[in-house]
């Protein structure tokens, strides 16, 4: 590793975390330092966006062009720094509150247009920062803040739900593994195109101690051999009833990106050169 | 012996071809030197139902549309309905309607005392037997009114073919020969009145703009990089402008999901150093008040326009209303500083546009343009010239204030300076690298909860207020200085004031107009200078609840000045009549002072 | 039919529609009075909630209690009106931009929480009332008012992405099949929880008089002895390029509904007949 | 000897259980018939950081947390460290710490000077000996302070056994040795200076609420049924609230996937006739203003709390500010009505929440009920004898005017009528069918692009301001009538200038306050009466840019008074102190008169 001019170091900023002793976002943070380490992403050339909530603190302690903007709002941020700056590697960050409630209706877009990014949601099942209440991924029946008779919702298949947007790229990994972890974080940051990571992380302070082991004991790699680029056998995987916490990389198949279809465009409107604005006048003339 | 000022309202099916009829009309005029305005209007069918358009003529240039019509053009009477309360006629008015129109002539609601000259014209057959096809009968009634009030003849052939020039030759002369077929009608089957008659002197030709497109070009000029936005209607036209030339110029233009995502991917183009913008109007500007107030918190340079509509909630779309001023100062939640800035007309869409640019990015401040339906839709003429001599404006809008070598050895992004504007860097500046934040930070972008340091940013967030209002004092007056009465009025608002104010004072009645272009900060100066000398201050704006009114005072006391106060204000819907104004102006006139 | 209470014409309000002639929405506008007036559903026992959009002028040619409210918001409005009056059938309408673009963040909650209401989604791939512009489901490559150089985003796929969210009943519908359509809604309104319609509905004035033809030619039903009560199965069909549009039930398996869940919560939180507000006092003795 | 009134700080780590010591002390204070005041501060620890509180105690009613401490306790001079800023002391001060903390006692920035006693415990030992676990320490602390200050010290034990009454008997008992063990050791080891000695007569017992829960508790009260929300700090407690106790009471409370879901669902309910409600802050309402739009148009009656917090943007969400009044007032585009109110204190937020149902279901209106992170999150004691009269407020709040039969015939469920209010009717009503709409629409509901009646629809909505104004004249005056300097505060302040008003008064300077409820529709009436006889009038509020100031300019014209405004802003994250107040009252009295 002596040999990289990026390490680890060179990513760690001199602010420190406010997170919980325990909380899974540490492990989110050093495996991000790792797969950036690895590609050698040039600090000053990465946006890194996040939303609100514990989780969206991330980008302050990596030493880069952050941005701890509003809840819900990561990815058309990331949409608007990416097309208006494509050399730029933007990554987005947020809370599972944060990407798959107030920040649904980004999801499918951002997908399906196929912004080049990475997405990278901590999923505690719950909202850590506004202090314990239920979020879109907390399970059936669960007893939070805001649910004391029981969660009377069934959670969210976020797997299953970036699938059906045609995301190119669809992982889930666990904060518990960080070396597994950095190597997905690393293949999803050079994916060609969105790339969505699901990252399990877990939150003692709201969801107990007990929310990490059970991670623990209910998730699996997806088999060595898997194929990711079948979208019917990635949403049959996907079925956590049958298959509990799949990790691994369920789907990556690089399609064209936008930063593609919009270059084709300005190539297509492009008569010759670049006119001067002032050439636009003739547009107006009777 | 001819007049140099001619209105002309035409109103028919969507399916008569009323408003290209409308637009051939104006470019003619525009090619042959004339000042034009065109208004158009639609029924609430989606396609086929009634449309209207109303278009004013004059050699000099003009300010508005025109409160009343000298001629009057009906290809269905059943569809003018629909438009009979939003047209006005003069005295001696003219009509020229369809005589194959089955509608009874008893139930036409014009009074018949007003009409001078009627003439009634089979223009689908005429076109029938001209070119073929009864779909050219609004060009044949182009060539009828041409002939009948002696409009611009040759330059109606030429805009005609140059409407057609994609089409087929015989497609470019059927409707060639339509005009003609017209004019040649007149000269056959009718007996001229001539009271209405124009009369102009060709000059070089004028360019034609909506406001919206004016905007839309101006933010090109100023060097927009990215703009995200949502279809609504009146702005869409901006939105379409930018699809088709934005990507000429290496720019990006977005259709995001919704709203929400057209502002925050704004900011997030801002946040890499991009000149970006959106443009929205009521029901998604209200969604954009979350991330303006981000913008401002984050010190992220952002353009927003509002094509302000009808009010509130969906309101009436299609029409024009000045009742989101408030909003634009106000409704981010928390201290926002943020910049509003507001066209008058077409012309200055484009120099406010390439304003807001040039403050947006020197003092790291949202912008929000408050155009309205108005001015956004309408069609007016330009000289060209203007802009060949960009003398008035901006001619390279600033980019931003970045960090020198010195700075970035320890660089603090939201360094408190004297002027509150501190350098900024973004993505590909090495050592530049910071944490922007809508949370309360420090001087390095972390986030704090000190109320020191609260109160500090604040200073710095406000002290760009002061500077632009010392660069600035963007405000038009009409009228003597030395009126004792006033009057203030705002945006489109702007043409009535002028031709009323004009108008009153020919007539011998003093009095003076004040209309800013800068409403936020607010423009002290200027207005202090104003209403030092008045007795009477009329509050003129298109918005029922009077927001203008409660700004103006809120900002500067009247009552210091022993001025009163008089609000005129109007439901939205159709803009102020230069009449509308006029009166109320003799009204305030005849008044007892208060004190 | 003469002996239902309920005909058509009860249905049908006095308010002209200003859709334009060969409108699809004419279509489903004839066959939601087929299915109201097939169920019997009482007049003034409806809540049929609309966004903005050619579409959302639905509930105004209807004669119940319309909300013609603002673009993108009908699933919250209809949820909230559901679960404040739980014996009022809550119908939910509007366009794919209302529903897919801007509304798209409601979709995953309203669908997973299960609330007992329809949403029928007339799909024209196109933005009408704006004229013209592209919409979340205009094909790739398309040209419109703001795609010029062609439609530079994949279209999403309602079907899979409803799925994806466990909608309990979803289906899709052609206005140019009155009668099937009829009855499609019928089973919809009458399912036990979130049913969710897709129907396409052209709009010959932004997409041309092909569209109709188009649909027509590349729709087929869904085979009759097709089961949905498969994800895996209903996931593979709903993929278009290798089964063009199918029409029909893709999936129908009812659970507990959210009303259910409010009630047992209800149930839960009552010790003994209802207390008066102010026993709530106690609560704050020191 | 003993003093009547008491302040005490208390500063620890989370770990330390600084909080629920606070709670327990007013709790026990409470219940021997005290009036208390509670507020608590934290650190940006998620969790085990630094947490703070304040606790006043008096006989009498209390208006203030009061501005400076009598006693001050540390747990750990480190986590004090964060503080330092948020405490002011007394002269004479007297401090209670930790003995066994490592702090070095020379970094302790408080000037020594002002203490009077420093008493220094070894709370930690003393909880292991007495209780077997050093987790007991807070209760030992407030066992030594209770001996030490002479605070309620039966009903202390009462507290800790009530806190832990879900817990083993071993567990209460335990607790129970921890306060004794405390009162022992400064009996034993302590010279006690006596200075401080709080002195009260026990009388009937108070209830402890939170602002926040007086608003949930006056929702259920008024009859709420539906509440949709999003979690968001400061306003998250309504929400657990309703979620724990509507149920019981048929309602239901959802936490929708976020604030636009939200304020629609509660549109949603309210167009089914249920009473609806939602409660935010600062991001959250910056995403309503389109649908507070939407029920303003469709005339619906619903109840948006916004519990503000410091902004603009994400701001400090822990921290107090006032500066979303403008928004509230104009934040949604178009001539929009609505009615704000805005509560004062604890007490407050229970009558004003009932206000705004009666208010919302009569006029059909939205209501923003503006309250604030100070007041929402501070525990107060109340008197429970207003519940028990409920003469002050409305005993039941109205529903809704239904159609009669006759209107049912041809229903107009928007008729034009001379109130502004037309009967409305919801599912289940045969005959009452209509179309609720965010378009314009005529009386029946359908869709217009009309003008006159855009126009008499706008005079319709906007009736409902004029009749609120006339059934209500909701404000609160302090001080004297005749005095000619006024002060003018509203919501959180009214508490610092209530004291400070009687301060000044009782020091001979005459002024007088007005703290406004009802904030829109403007009280003209009052505020008339108030001006009418000022010189000079302080403007103060928690919001850097003056919002208060301008919309009082904008409704009142001082200067027709001769007063002259004098702005008075301080940028949020503490409230205004007494002192602050007191100061500028003099500082004002000794201005010159400007005319
Ligand atoms: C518009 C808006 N609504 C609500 C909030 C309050 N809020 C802050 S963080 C958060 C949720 C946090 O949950 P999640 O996204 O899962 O992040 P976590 O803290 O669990 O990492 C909420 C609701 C906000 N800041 N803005
Ligand atoms: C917040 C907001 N943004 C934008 C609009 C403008 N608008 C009205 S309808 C519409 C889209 C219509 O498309 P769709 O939902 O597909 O309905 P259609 O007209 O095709 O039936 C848009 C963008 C609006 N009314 N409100
Ligand atoms: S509250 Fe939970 S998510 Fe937040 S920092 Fe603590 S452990 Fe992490
Ligand atoms: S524009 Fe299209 S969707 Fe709208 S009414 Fe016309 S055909 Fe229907
Ligand atoms: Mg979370
Ligand atoms: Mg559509």
């Amino acid at each position: 590793m002596s040999d990289q001019k990026y390490t680890i170091k060179d990513y760690r900023s001199d602010l420190k975390p406010i997170w919980c002793p325990g909380c899974g976002d540490f492990g989110v943070l050093n495996s991000l330092y790792q797969a950036l380490s690895q590609l050698q992403i040039p600090p000053h050339n990465l946006a890194l966006i996040s939303g609100i909530g514990c989780s969206s603190r991330l980008p302050g302690y990596v030493q880069t062009y952050g941005f701890n903007s509003v809840h819900g709002r990561v990815l058309p941020i990331a949409t608007g720094a990416k097309m208006a700056n494509t050399s730029v590697t933007v990554i987005g960050v947020g809370g599972d509150g944060d990407g798959f409630s107030i920040g649904s209706g980004h999801n499918p877009h951002a997908a399906r247009k196929n912004i080049d990014m990475t997405y990278i949601v901590m999923n505690n099942s719950i909202y850590g920062l506004t202090k314990g209440q239920a979020s879109p991924t907390t399970p059936f029946g669960d007893i939070t803040k805001t649910t004391v008779y029981g969660n009377a919702e069934s959670p969210i298949n976020p797997i299953r739900m970036m699938l059906s947007y045609n995301a190119s790229f669809v992982a889930r990994v666990f904060s518990g593994h960080p070396k597994e972890t950095a190597g997905i974080f690393a293949k999803a940051i050079a994916h060609k195109g969105f790339a969505f990571v699901e990252a399990l992380s877990p939150c003692p302070t709201w969801r107990g101690r007990e929310q990490f082991t059970y991670i623990k004991e209910n998730s699996s790699y997806l088999e060595s051999d898997y194929e990711p680029n079948d979208l019917v056998k990635a949403w049959e995987l996907a079925d956590e009833v049958e298959h509990g916490h799949k990790l691994g990389i369920f789907y990556n198949v690089p399609r064209m990106t936008y930063t593609e279809a919009v270059e084709s465009i300005q190539e297509k409107s492009k008569v010759s050169g670049v006119p001067e604005p002032m050439d636009l006048l003739n547009m107006f003339a009777p | 012996m001819g007049q140099k000022d001619i209105a002309i309202g035409i109103a028919g099916s969507g399916g008569d071809g009323v408003i290209s009829a409308g637009e051939i009309l104006i470019n003619a005029s525009a090619s042959d030197g004339l000042f034009t305005f065109m208004l158009k209007s639609f029924g609430p069918q989606i396609r086929g139902g009634e449309s209207s358009v109303r278009v004013r003529l004059n050699q000099n240039p003009i300010a508005t549309q025109g409160d009343r019509l000298d001629v009057l053009v009906v290809l269905s009477w059943k569809d003018f309905m629909r438009f009979r309360t939003e047209f006005l006629f003069k005295k001696d008015l003219v009509i020229v309607s369809d005589s194959e129109d089955k509608f009874p002539e008893k139930d036409i609601p014009i009074d018949r005392e007003m009409i001078k000259a009627w003439y009634q014209v089979p223009f689908a057959s005429i076109a029938k037997e001209a070119s073929g096809t009864s779909l050219a009968k609004n060009i044949v009634m182009l060539g009828v009114i041409s002939e009948l009030f002696k409009l611009p003849q040759d330059a109606l052939r030429r805009s005609v073919m140059k409407k057609f020039s994609h089409k087929s030759n015989e497609v470019i002369e059927s409707n060639v020969k339509a005009i003609t077929a017209g004019q040649e009608y007149v000269q056959v089957n009718l007996k001229k009145e001539d009271h209405v008659l124009f009369e102009y002197e060709p000059s070089h030709p004028k360019l034609v703009m909506e406001g919206n497109e004016a905007v839309a070009f101006g933010a090109i000029y100023s060097g927009l990089k990215y703009f995200a936005g949502y279809p609504i209607t009146p702005s869409g036209e901006i939105m379409e402008f930018l699809g088709k030339f934005l990507p000429k110029y290496g720019g990006v233009m977005m259709q995001m999901e919704d709203e929400l995502a057209s502002i925050n991917a704004v900011v997030g183009a801002s946040f890499v150093g991009a000149k970006a913008m959106t443009a929205t109007s009521g029901p998604g500007i209200s969604l954009m008040n979350e991330s303006i107030g981000l913008a401002s918190m984050a010190e992220l340079p952002i353009v927003v326009v509002n094509v302000q509509r009808v009010g509130p909630s969906t309101g009436i779309p299609t029409k024009t209303e000045q009742a989101d001023l408030m909003q634009a100062i106000w409704g981010s939640h928390g201290d926002s500083p943020r910049v509003v800035i507001a066209p008058s007309d077409v012309e200055d869409c484009f120099d406010t546009t390439v304003l807001s640019f040039y403050i947006a990015e020197k003092y790291q401040i949202p912008v929000i343009l408050l155009s309205d339906s108005f001015i956004g839709q309408r069609k007016e003429s330009i000289n060209p010239d203007r802009f060949r001599n960009m003398e008035y404006g901006f001619k390279k809008v600033n980019t931003r204030l970045t960090p020198t070598k010195e700075e970035l050895e320890n660089f603090k992004r939201y360094r408190l300076t004297e002027s509150g504007i501190s350098a900024v860097s973004f993505p590909g500046i090495k050592g530049g690298e910071y944490q922007a934040a809508g949370i309360e930070h420090d001087e390095k972008g972390w986030p704090t909860s000190d109320v020191d340091i609260h109160n500090a940013m604040n200073r710095k967030r406000f002290r760009k207020h002061d500077l632009i209002k010392k660069e600035f004092e963007f405000v038009r007056f009409y009228g003597p200085d030395d009126a004792e009465i006033g009057i203030v009025g705002w945006g489109s608002s702007k043409g009535a004031i002028k031709e009323a104010v004009e108008r009153a004072n020919a007539e011998g009645i003093k009095v003076g107009a004040i209309i800013p272009q800068i409403i936020l900060p607010f423009l002290t100066g200027p207005f202090e200078k104003f209403v030092s000398n008045k007795k009477k201050v009329i509050m003129a704006e298109v918005a029922f609840s009077g927001p203008f009114r409660r700004y103006l005072r809120g900002f500067i006391r009247f009552g210091d000045y022993g001025a009163s106060t008089i609000p005129f204000r109007i439901s939205g819907g159709a803009p102020f009549t230069v009449e509308q104004i006029y009166d109320k102006i003799v009204e305030v006139s005849k008044m007892e002072d208060k004190k």
